[in-house]
C-alpha cells in the first residue's frame, strides 16, 4: 500500500537521483565556464555535492521529505566547500526548514523556495543583480509564488520559463559578486555558472515534477 | 597532461600524504575532514589556523610550525575548503587562548569560515586578508583579492602569537599587517589544474596579463610583454601609489614566483623593484624572493610590499620553524 | 620570450646582483671577476667553493653561507665559469687551512677548476661529484655528471669543515658522500636558456625524457609520459639498481624539482619514492623535497638517493643558514 | 718603412680581426649545434672568446707575434669559461709558445701547431677519435706538417682540406669526451660543436694566409 507521503518521498528520491546524475555529467561543462572567470572549480564543487549526496541516500530514503531536505543541506554545508557548497546547502537546508512536518500544500512549497532563496542571499551577503545564482534563483521562486494558484503544469511551466528568462537576464549583467566580480566589465555577455547550474536545477526539478502530475 | 599525477583527483590527497611523511618532524596531516596541523601544540597560546584552495604551496599548509600556524585547511585545487574540514581544524588546535582565522578575501573562504566559526565552540575570531591591487573591478563589492601578502600576516601574526599576544591582539595586530599590505602579480602564461585539460588563464604567445590573480583570474590589462624593468615598474606604480608609503618607513618587499618563473627572473624582478625604491627614496628594510603563494606552475610573479612599524619589523626576524618558512637561531 | 628580462645577455648579471641584495645579511658579490662570497669568513677553517653554469638556483650560489659553502662562481647560464673567476674566489676565501673545490662532473667546470688551482698559491684539493646514473653513454669514458647529489655533499661537507674538519678530512668525507649517492632525473619538457630562441630538449606534447641531464641532454629513452608511480619505479628501479643499499642504511630521499614543476607534484613523486622504498623494506632516514639544483623552468624532477652512514646523518642534521637552504636551531 | 716583423704582426692582427668577426657572427648557429647535445652554450664561449680578445687588441697590437699569441691565449684562458675556453686557450697560449722569438720559418709555424693541438689534448685529457675539435685540429695540424716543404698555397690548401676532412669523418664518430658524450648512440651523425669551429677557423686563417701569400 503506497501512502501519499511515501509518493511525495519517492519523487523527492527520484528527483534527487536525477539531479545528481545530471550534475555529474555537467561537470565538465560548468568547470569551463567558471574557467572563463579565472577559476575552474564549479563542476566539480556540484560534482562533490552530488556524491556527497549518492553517499547518504540510504540515510536520506526513510526520512520525510522536510528532513530529507534538512539532512541533504547539512551534508552539502558541510563537506562540499568552494562558494556553491555553502549556497546549495543553505538551499536546501532552508527549503527543508520552510515546510510543515506533514502535508504540504504546493503553496507551502512555493513559501518555502522564496525563503530558502533569501536564506542564500543572506549567506551570500548578496542580492539579485550582482550576476549569480540568485539572478536565476529570485525570479524563480517570485514566478513559482506568483503563479502556484494556477493548475500546477502552469505554475512548473512559469517555474520553469522565470530560471531561463534569469539566465539569460544575468548573462547581460556586470558581475559584483563571487569570483567573477574581479573580471570587471569583462564579465558582462558571459554566463554566470553558478547561474547556469540553477538554471539547470530549476528546469530539471519543474520537469520531474511535470512528470509526476502528468 | 604534462604533469606528475596518478589519478588527476588523487592529486591534493597524495601531494599531502608525501608532504606530511617528509615533515614529519613539523606537522601531522589528519584525514576525514582533512586538515594539517602542527605536531606540537603549545598549550595557551593563540591558534592560528589559514586554509583555501590548494595549488598555492607552500602556502598554507607549509606554514604550519613554530612561529606561523598551527593548522592549515587544504581545499581541493583552487577551491575553498569545505565548513566541516575547518570545523575539524578548529576543534583539533584552538585553545581556551582563542582561535584566530585568517581567511582570504574568496566567497567561498568566507563563507565556510564563517559557518564553521558559527559551529565552533571556543573563543575565536576571523580576519579578512585584500592585498591585491592588481584586478580590475570587485573592490567596490566584494573587496580585494587575499593573495602573497597573507603570508606576511601570518608569519608576523604567527610570532605574535608564540609570544603570548592574545585574541584580540592578534587579530588586532592581523588587521594592521593586512592594512599595510599591497599586492599585485603579473602572468606570462597559465597554469592548469590536474583535473581539467585546460589552462585556467589562456594567454597567446608573448602576452602578459597584467594583475593576474592567483588562480588565474584576469588582471586589469594584457598586452604583449614588455621588459623586466618596464613590467616592475608598472606594477611598482600601481602599488605606490595605493600604498602612499611615507619615506622614513622601513619596506618589506617580497617578490613571490608564482611557480613557472625560476629564481633568476624572480632576481632580476626583485633588482629591479629595488632600483625604484631607491630611485624614490625609499627604504627597503626586508626581503624575501621566494614562491610561497604559487599558482601551480604559472609563468609569473608578485610583487608585495608591507610598510612594518618597529613591532612588525621584530615580529617578522622572529624565528620562524616550518616546512616552507625558515629562519633565525 | 615568455621570461622577465631586461638585455637577455644581462640576465645572470642582473639576477646576481638581485640576489646579493636580497641576502646582503649573507652573501656578498664580487663583480669583475665574478664570484659570490659569504660576508664574513670563519678564520681557520677549510674553505669550500663550487660553481658552474647559472641556471641551476639555488646551486650554488644560494648554498653560500654557514655550514655549507664559503664562496660560489657562477658562470654563464649552463656555462663554466672562467678560470680568473675561479682563481679570484679561491684567493678571496682560501685559508691557510685550505681550499676544497666540489666540482661537478663536466668538461668545462673540470678544466677551468684545475686551470685556477693550478694558478692559485694555497693549500688546495679537488673532488668531482658525478652522481647521475640517468645518461645514455658518457660513463665509461667521462664518468657521470654531476647533478642534484652534489647539494648533498656541500651540505654535509660544509657542516664537517665548520666543525674544524681539515682539508684531507674534507677532501675524504666528500669523496665518500659522494661515492653514496646517485642521482637520475625526467623532464615532461624543456627549458630555455635567456640568450637562445630555441628550447633546450625539443620533447614534442605528451613525451619525456627519462634521464634528463640538467642543461636538457638527452637520458636514455624517450616516451610518451606515464603515472607518476610508474614514472617514480623506473627512476628508483634504476638508481638502485646501481647503489645496492643495504637494508639497514639510513636513506637521505631527496625529491629536487627542475624549475617548472609544483610543490604538489614534487610530493607525489616523494609519496611515490617513499612508498617504493617502504615495500622494499629499506629506510627513509631524512628527507628533503625543493627545487635545490634546478634547470632554469624545466617541468621535471630528479630523485637523488644517499646511503648515510652515522657521521653523515648527523652532519646532515647540523645547522645550516644559507639564502637556499637552512634548518638547525 | 715596413719591416717584415710589422707585414707579420699586421698580417696577424689581420687574422685576428677576421677570426674574432667570423665567430660573433657565426654565435646562433653554433649555440644550435650545441642545443642538440643538451647545451646551447658553444656559440657564446666562442663570442665571448672574440670580445675578450677585441677587448684586448690595442695591447695585443704591439706585441711579437709569440708574445701576441701568448697573451690572447691567456686571455681566453682566464676569462671565457666553458670548455673551449680553456681549449682554445691553451692552442693559441702552446702556439705562441712554440714558436722562436724572432724569425720563425713555415716548419717552425707548422711543428708549433703539432704542439699546440698536443696540448689541447693534454688539458682536455683527451685523443683524436672522441669527436672533439682534437678530430680537426689533429689532422689539421699533420697536413700542415707534411706539406710544409711544398710550396706555401699548396701547404695551405693540404691544411685547410685536413680540416674539412676532419669535421666529416668527426661527424660519424661516437662522442666520448664533452657533454656529447652523454648522448651515447645519438651524437653518429651529428656535428660536434667544437670540430666545427676548428674547421671554421682553421680554414678562415689558411684562406687569410693565401690572400697575404698570393
Ligand atoms: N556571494 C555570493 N552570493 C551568491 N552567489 C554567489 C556568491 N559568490 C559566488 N556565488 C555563486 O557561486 C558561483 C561559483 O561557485 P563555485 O565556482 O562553486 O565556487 P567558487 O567561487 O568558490 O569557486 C558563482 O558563479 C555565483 O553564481
Ligand atoms: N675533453 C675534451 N677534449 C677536447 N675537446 C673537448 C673536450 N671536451 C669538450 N671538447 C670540445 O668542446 C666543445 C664544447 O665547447 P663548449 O660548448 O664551448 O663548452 P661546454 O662543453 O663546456 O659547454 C665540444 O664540442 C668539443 O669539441
Ligand atoms: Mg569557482
Ligand atoms: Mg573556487
Ligand atoms: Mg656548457
Ligand atoms: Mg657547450
Amino acid at each position: 500500500m503506497t501512502t501519499t507521503q511515501d509518493a511525495t518521498q519517492a519523487t523527492a528520491l527520484a528527483i534527487l537521483d536525477a539531479l545528481c546524475a545530471r550534475l555529474i555529467e555537467a561537470e565538465a561543462e560548468l568547470n569551463a565556464l567558471d574557467r572563463a572567470v579565472g577559476d575552474g572549480d564549479h563542476g566539480h564543487n556540484l560534482a562533490r555535492a552530488a556524491n556527497a549526496l549518492l553517499a547518504i541516500r540510504d540515510e536520506l530514503a526513510p526520512l520525510s521529505v522536510p528532513e530529507m531536505l534538512k539532512r541533504a543541506g547539512k551534508a552539502v554545508v558541510m563537506s562540499v566547500g568552494g562558494a556553491s557548497g555553502p549556497l546549495y546547502g543553505t538551499l536546501l537546508l532552508e527549503q527543508g526548514k520552510g515546510l510543515p512536518e506533514g502535508e504540504a500544500s504546493r503553496a507551502d512549497w512555493a513559501r518555502a523556495f522564496t525563503l530558502a532563496v533569501e536564506g542564500v542571499a543572506r549567506r551570500g551577503k548578496s542580492a539579485e543583480g550582482e550576476k549569480t545564482m540568485l539572478d536565476v534563483l529570485g525570479p524563480a521562486a517570485r514566478a513559482f509564488e506568483g503563479a502556484v494558484d494556477q493548475d500546477f503544469a502552469s505554475a512548473l511551466a512559469a517555474l520553469s520559463q522565470a530560471a531561463v528568462d534569469g539566465h539569460l537576464h544575468c548573462r547581460g549583467l556586470h558581475a559584483s559578486r563571487g569570483r567573477a566580480a574581479y573580471v570587471g566589465e569583462r564579465s558582462v555577455g558571459q554566463d554566470d555558472p553558478g547561474a547556469t547550474t540553477a538554471m539547470i536545477c530549476v528546469q530539471l526539478v519543474a520537469a520531474k515534477l511535470a512528470e509526476g502530475a502528468a | 597532461m604534462t604533469k606528475f599525477l596518478n589519478r588527476p583527483e588523487d592529486a591534493v590527497t597524495e601531494s599531502l600524504r608525501g608532504f606530511a611523511r617528509a615533515h614529519a618532524d613539523l606537522v601531522h596531516l589528519e584525514d576525514q575532514p582533512r586538515f594539517v596541523r602542527r605536531k606540537t601544540l603549545t598549550p595557551g597560546k593563540v591558534a592560528l589556523i589559514s586554509g583555501g584552495g590548494s595549488g598555492h604551496d607552500p602556502m598554507h599548509a607549509g606554514f604550519v610550525g613554530r612561529g606561523m600556524l598551527d593548522a592549515a585547511v587544504p581545499g581541493e585545487v583552487f577551491s575553498s575548503p569545505s565548513t566541516e574540514q575547518i570545523l575539524a581544524a578548529a576543534e583539533a588546535v584552538g585553545s581556551d587562548a582563542g582561535l584566530l582565522c585568517i581567511i582570504k578575501n574568496y566567497a567561498g573562504d568566507l563563507m565556510n569560515f564563517e559557518m564553521a566559526m558559527e559551529l565552533y565552540d571556543g573563543p575565536n575570531a576571523s580576519m579578512v586578508v585584500q592585498d591585491d591591487v592588481g584586478a580590475a573591478g570587485g573592490s567596490a563589492t566584494v573587496g580585494r583579492r587575499g593573495v602573497a601578502g597573507t603570508v606576511v600576516v601570518e608569519k608576523i601574526v604567527g610570532a605574535f602569537a608564540e609570544q603570548g599576544g592574545d585574541l584580540e591582539g592578534c587579530r588586532l595586530l592581523a588587521e594592521s599587517v593586512a592594512a599595510a599590505t599591497r599586492s599585485m602579480g603579473v602572468a606570462l602564461g597559465g597554469c592548469r589544474v590536474p583535473t581539467s585539460e585546460k589552462p585556467n588563464l589562456e594567454l597567446p604567445l608573448g602576452e602578459m596579463e597584467i594583475g593576474v590573480g592567483i588562480h588565474g583570474e584576469p588582471g586589469r590589462r594584457r598586452g604583449p610583454i614588455t621588459s623586466a624593468d618596464a613590467i616592475v615598474e608598472e606594477l611598482m606604480e600601481t602599488l605606490l601609489a595605493d600604498m602612499q608609503p611615507k619615506a622614513a618607513t622601513p619596506l618589506l618587499l617580497f617578490i613571490n614566483g608564482l611557480g613557472g618563473t625560476p629564481p633568476m627572473e624572480q632576481y632580476i624582478l626583485y633588482d629591479a623593484a629595488a632600483r625604484i625604491l631607491d630611485a624614490k627614496g625609499l627604504t627597503v628594510a626586508r626581503s624575501i624572493v621566494a614562491p610561497l603563494c604559487s599558482s601551480l606552475e604559472m609563468p609569473g610573479a608578485s610583487i608585495t610590499l608591507t610598510a612594518l612599524d618597529d613591532q612588525m619589523l621584530a615580529l617578522w626576524d622572529d624565528p620562524v620553524h616550518t616546512p616552507g618558512l625558515r629562519w633565525g637561531v
